[in-house]
């Protein structure tokens, strides 16, 4: 099946759960990127992963992304029935990004979107377990937002460190300077 | 009554558990030896690559996918380098392609020494992992005279290599080679591999079909031991990886059932060899002379957009997945990695297993702490 | 012919003079057979040291490596900086620890080895004490290690150790059996349970020893050998430490002294398992002389052969060690109770008929006359 | 008569495959030499542990101030900071007033010696770095301020 048949079918099978103001693009690395409404993103996930005309059976990727004005979601799918890659994205807006899981379709998909909660505070509605992955359950703030600020201190640690080339007196010669 | 009664113990295998690689945290629920539930807990080696990629400029971030996965530097180098040239549409030379090949597949023979030296140190075998160190040091030495470096070799750059082969490396690679697909492999099959109680070890333990495999996403060696034949560098092939005759190995239940641990840990010893193959035929095929790096502009800039490129590393698939605003640096960077999709396997296939099995486990998936926490 | 054992030897030099001396009778049969015991604890101590030593050079060169080359020449008196530094080092116990029954747990298992030592005959007259039950005082006095891996295990109030302890003792009473029945196969042969007498039956050349007195005695002797291995808690059956599995089993709360006494009775059951496979199975110190007759420089070589056939077989036992990966645990129960044991009942079996229809004579051994 | 079969299997399998272990551990134990170098006291007459590693070897950053010009790009490329350039104009000519280098914290990654246009800054092969204070590992290559080379005409290659 060529790219362009590929993406016929894709507007097809998907029509109205697409989202409207984006086409169905190629990427660099030659894969087609299709953006999808947030809100039917199972419903069409669930029709590329079952549809025996797609069989996006493999999850490879999930990330999230802050768009500052908005939250997106990306999915890196295989059919290693048509040998295809496809990227789905979806947007969420900035102020309460709340998703579907798609556990029910990719049960690896699991620790990715509790990857993508703690790192990004994007929600997964109805995730089995959705808790901290990396950072502590204690920890505030989803540190690959933009606006993020790095704590100063947590658990009473202080995280601030000087510069060691500041602090040790500069005109200090080397003892490596022999080497040179 | 209710004093008497038994209930499952629950033990804390890590972080710093001898046979928790790295630092990994397992929640064990077991009824005596037998588990119940093993919960992976993990973080704790957590760095902060993505957020540090979106700090530094492009060719900065070099050095940093060294520590992705410190078993196999190289590949991920390798992966990050094709994800730039991708999106930036960068020109490797010809010669640096073929450099490329031969340092990643050297890293591919570097990282598999540990993970089945590792999972055999794990069953108590202390000789073989020896042997696979002896062998990972002449690695280490090539490496060393090739890049500068034992560990963090940080060899490939966007658009070539950082250094031209020094004299004598190809015999000196030709030699290893050959000791390896020649002396070391058959000894150490004769010595380990074959070994029955090894094979009782391994043989039926912590099963993963096909369908389970792909369910969890399972990539690379763990997923080719489920049987599927699927190598990123057969299948979509990138860099120069077509050029080359290899086969690719997958688990046929040798043993035992099909995808159980001996499988997984047969498939990484047969790839040693099929690494052999290929670093022979790169070497016979290298261009006699050329440039290896592409002379990239000061100031390094990415077009904007967005690409996903994954490549075959030894721990499975690698993929970055960029985002580029067309600026200094990426937008967001997404490394996506073989042992984290090995690690969420962990849980469901343990299940009625012993701990030493859950050990054997671990060790046949190959998990690499670091690469799950990045 | 008289048999004694080395106290008894000792009391009957120096009674005369000590009663001339006005010591009281007591107090030299005491010291008669205390003098014995604590030369063999030194002997177990210094085998102990040796092989650690061994067990290091030999890992060694298995793997490429030099291995302890640093003290002393070769590195051969690493094992006493070891043990100098394990002793000044901090004796550390848990809070949650049972004081009594952790400080308790390392002598119990040390004991169990100095007391197996008592009846091993280390060639001529060296014999602590010649009891006519030996055999079935080495293996009853081995079968105490589990008392103390088991205390040791629950007093640490650590999972980990607890569950060594747990699988050293099903693994240690398991594997009684078999050692047992392999030893009962020689048993049969000589009609006696003392090792003094197991020794004397034999004679220097191989085909003396009971190991070649039919085929089955061949056979009962690896299997013994083989349980040994996991009686003693070594590769490939080293459950209750396994180091990658249970961070270190049993010991793993130990520290200093105590973690050493716990080393020093593992090397040292290794010795005097090596020993009593020696002297039951090939020939011991016989060099075809009556012990007991015989001058000291005879019996020195005694002990010569004693050692050149023990030392061997402790090597053997740490070459084995590095060349296998360990079994699981129910792998190990199994090879226990569905090989080892049948074929150790089959040994047994089979000893008695071939000494029913050979008239007690084997290959080349023959039955002496009454 | 099939389990019959399989029992003696396993055992005749266990048995050989163990001889066949233990024949090759022997073989090392008895021939094979050791191949560990004794680092750091005994490598042998002469030998340091300089010249244990390779021509490429990335030790610690050497730097020759007479060939300096001050371009920056070391402190520009470098992923952590660890490099620290100071530069002052006295009567037009640029002086390099410090040249720091806060080797704890360098990942000896080479990204700023590849950069260097002059090979003024490089790689020494040295390291053996411990000490007992991070401070010791911070190097100050210029101590008097010393004049920035001139720069040379640039080749076509750079932009």
């Amino acid at each position: 099946m060529s790219r362009e048949e590929l993406i016929a079918k894709l507007n097809a099978a998907l029509e109205g759960w697409l989202d409207t103001n984006e086409q169905a693009r190629t990427m660099p690395n030659n894969d087609i990127m299709i953006v999808l409404r947030s809100e039917s993103l199972l419903e069409a996930m669930g029709r590329l992963r079952w549809d025996s005309a797609f069989e996006f059976s493999v999850l490879m990727n999930h990330l999230g992304v802050d768009y500052k004005d908005r939250f997106g979601v990306i999915y890196n799918i295989f059919s290693p029935s048509l040998g295809r890659k496809l990227t789905v994205k979806a947007y969420v807006e900035h102020e309460k990004p709340v998703v579907h899981t798609l556990e029910s379709l990719y049960r690896g998909i699991n620790w990715y979107e509790r990857e993508t909660y703690d790192m990004l505070g994007i929600v997964f509605r109805r995730h089995s377990n959705l808790r901290r992955l990396l950072l502590p359950e204690d920890w505030e703030g989803h540190p690959l937002r933009k606006d993020y600020v790095y704590p100063e201190s947590y658990g009473g640690q202080d995280h601030s460190r000087e510069d060691l080339l500041d602090s040790c007196a500069s005109g200090k010669t080397a003892k490596g300077d022999s080497d040179g | 009554m209710a004093k008497y009664s038994s209930k499952e113990m629950v033990l804390n295998m890590g972080p710093h558990h001898p046979s928790t690689h790295g630092v990994l945290r397992f929640i064990l629920q077991t009824d005596g030896e037998m588990m119940v539930k093993a919960t992976p807990d993990v973080g704790f080696l957590h760095r902060g690559l993505e957020k540090i990629a979106e700090k530094v400029p492009w060719q900065s971030f070099m050095p940093y996918t060294d520590r992705i996965d410190y078993l196999a530097s190289v590949n991920c180098n390798l992966g990050y380098a094709l994800a730039v040239e991708r999106l930036a549409g960068v020109e490797v030379p010809e010669r640096a392609e073929y450099l490329r090949v031969i340092a990643a597949e050297l890293g591919r023979l570097g990282s598999h020494f540990i993970g089945f030296g590792a999972l055999l140190l794990d069953l108590g075998a202390v000789t073989p992992f020896v042997h696979a160190l002896r062998e990972r040091e002449t690695f280490n030495d090539l490496m060393e005279m090739l890049t500068g470096a034992r560990l963090t070799h940080n060899y490939v750059r966007i658009g070539g290599v950082s250094h031209d082969l020094p004299e004598g490396f190809l015999d000196k690679c030709r030699e290893f080679v050959d000791h390896l697909e020649h002396e070391f492999i058959p000894e150490f099959n004769d010595l380990i591999s074959f070994n029955s109680i090894l094979i009782n070890r391994l043989a039926n333990v912590g099963v993963i079909t096909e369908e389970t495999a792909r369910e969890f996403t399972l990539v690379g060696a763990n997923l080719r031991g489920a049987g599927v034949p699927f190598d990123l560098r057969k299948d979509e092939p990138y860099s120069i990886y077509d050029r080359f005759e290899f086969d690719v190995p997958v688990g046929r239940g040798k043993f035992g059932q099909r995808g159980d641990c001996y499988d997984r840990y047969w498939v990484r010893v047969e790839e040693v060899t099929e690494s052999c193959r290929i670093i022979r035929q790169a070497i016979d095929g290298l261009p006699g002379s050329g440039e290896t790096r592409t002379r990239l502009p000061k100031v390094f800039k990415v077009p904007e957009g967005e690409a996903y490129v994954r490549t075959e590393s030894p721990r499975g698939e690698l993929g970055f997945y960029i985002i580029s605003d067309g600026g200094k640096m990426p937008y967001r960077l997404k490394i996506r990695t073989g042992s984290f999709s090995s690690i969420t396997i962990i849980e469901h296939i343990s299940q009625g297993v012993m701990v030493a099995d859950l050990v054997a486990i671990i060790g046949s998936l190959d998990v690499v702490a670091p690469e799950i926490d990045r | 012919m008289e048999q004694y054992s080395a106290a008894e030897k000792i009391y009957e030099l120096f009674s005369e003079k000590a009663l001339a001396l006005g010591i009281p009778e007591p107090v030299l049969v005491i010291a008669a057979y205390a003098i014995p015991c604590l030369v063999v604890i030194n002997l177990i101590q210094g085998a102990a040291g040796m092989l650690t030593y061994a067990e290091r050079k030999i890992s060694a060169d298995i793997q490429n490596r030099i291995g302890a080359n640093r003290v002393g020449p070769f590195g051969l008196i690493q094992f006493l900086a070891d043990g100098v530094k394990l002793f000044l080092k901090e004796d550390i116990i848990p809070d949650a620890a049972d004081r009594k029954l952790f400080k308790l747990a390392p002598y119990i298992v040390l004991s169990s080895t100095v007391l197996a030592a008592i009846v091993v005959p280390f060639g001529g007259s060296f014999i602590v004490a010649d009891l006519n039950i030996g055999l079935i005082f080495i293996i009853v006095v081995s079968s105490l290690l589990v008392v103390g891996f088991l205390m040791s295990g629950w007093a640490s109030n650590n999972k980990w150790a607890l569950l060594g302890g747990i699988r050293s003792a099903a693994q240690i009473i398991s594997y009684e059996i078999p050692t047992a029945l392999s030893l009962l196969c020689i048993v049969l042969i000589t009609g006696t349970f003392s090792l003094q007498e197991t020794v004397m039956s034999q004679g220097l050349w191989p085909w003396q020893w009971f190991i070649f007195h039919n085929p089955f005695s061949f056979v009962a002797f690896f299997i013994f050998f083989v349980s040994a291995l996991a009686e003693m808690n070594r590769t490939p059956f080293d459950f209750p430490e396994a180091e990658s599995e249970l961070v270190s089993g049993y010991n793993v709360e130990y520290s200093g002294m105590r973690f050493s006494i716990f080393f020093i009775a593992e090397y040292g059951s290794i010795f005097i398992i090596s020993g009593l496979a020696a002297a039951v199975f090939l020939g011991g110190g016989n060099i075809g002389l009556d012990p007991y007759e015989s001058p000291l420089h005879m019996q020195l070589l005694m002990v010569g052969v004693f050692f050149a056939k023990t030392v061997p077989l402790c090597l053997v036992i740490i070459w084995v060690r590095w060349s296998m990966p360990r079994l699981r645990i129910d792998q190990m129960l199994t090879m226990c109770w569905k090989y080892f044991i049948p074929i150790a009942f089959a040994c047994l079996v089979a000893t008695a008929i071939w000494l029913l229809v050979f008239n007690g004579n084997g290959i080349f051994w023959r039955m002496p006359a009454p | 008569m099939n389990a019959i079969r399989n029992y003696m299997d396993n055992i005749l399998k266990a048995v050989t495959s163990t001889a066949k272990g233990m024949g090759i551990t022997l073989r090392y134990w008895a021939l094979e030499p050791s191949i560990t170098v004794e680092y750091p006291d005994r490598l042998g007459k002469g030998v340091t542990a300089e010249d244990l590693v390779s021509e490429r070897f990335r030790g610690f950053l050497g730097f020759e101030p007479s060939v300096c010009i001050a371009c920056l790009q070391c402190q520009r490329v470098c992923p952590t900071d660890c490099i620290k350039v100071g530069t002052e104009k006295r009567d037009e000519v640029r002086f390099i007033t410090r040249f720091d280098v806060n080797q704890a914290k360098c990942m000896h990654c080479g990204l700023c010696v590849e950069e260097c246009p002059t090979e003024a800054l490089f790689f020494t092969k040295r390291y053996e770095g411990a000490c007992f204070d991070m401070e010791g590992l911070c190097f100050s290559h210029v101590g008097e301020p010393v004049p920035a080379a001139k720069r040379k005409r640039e080749d076509g290659g750079q932009e």
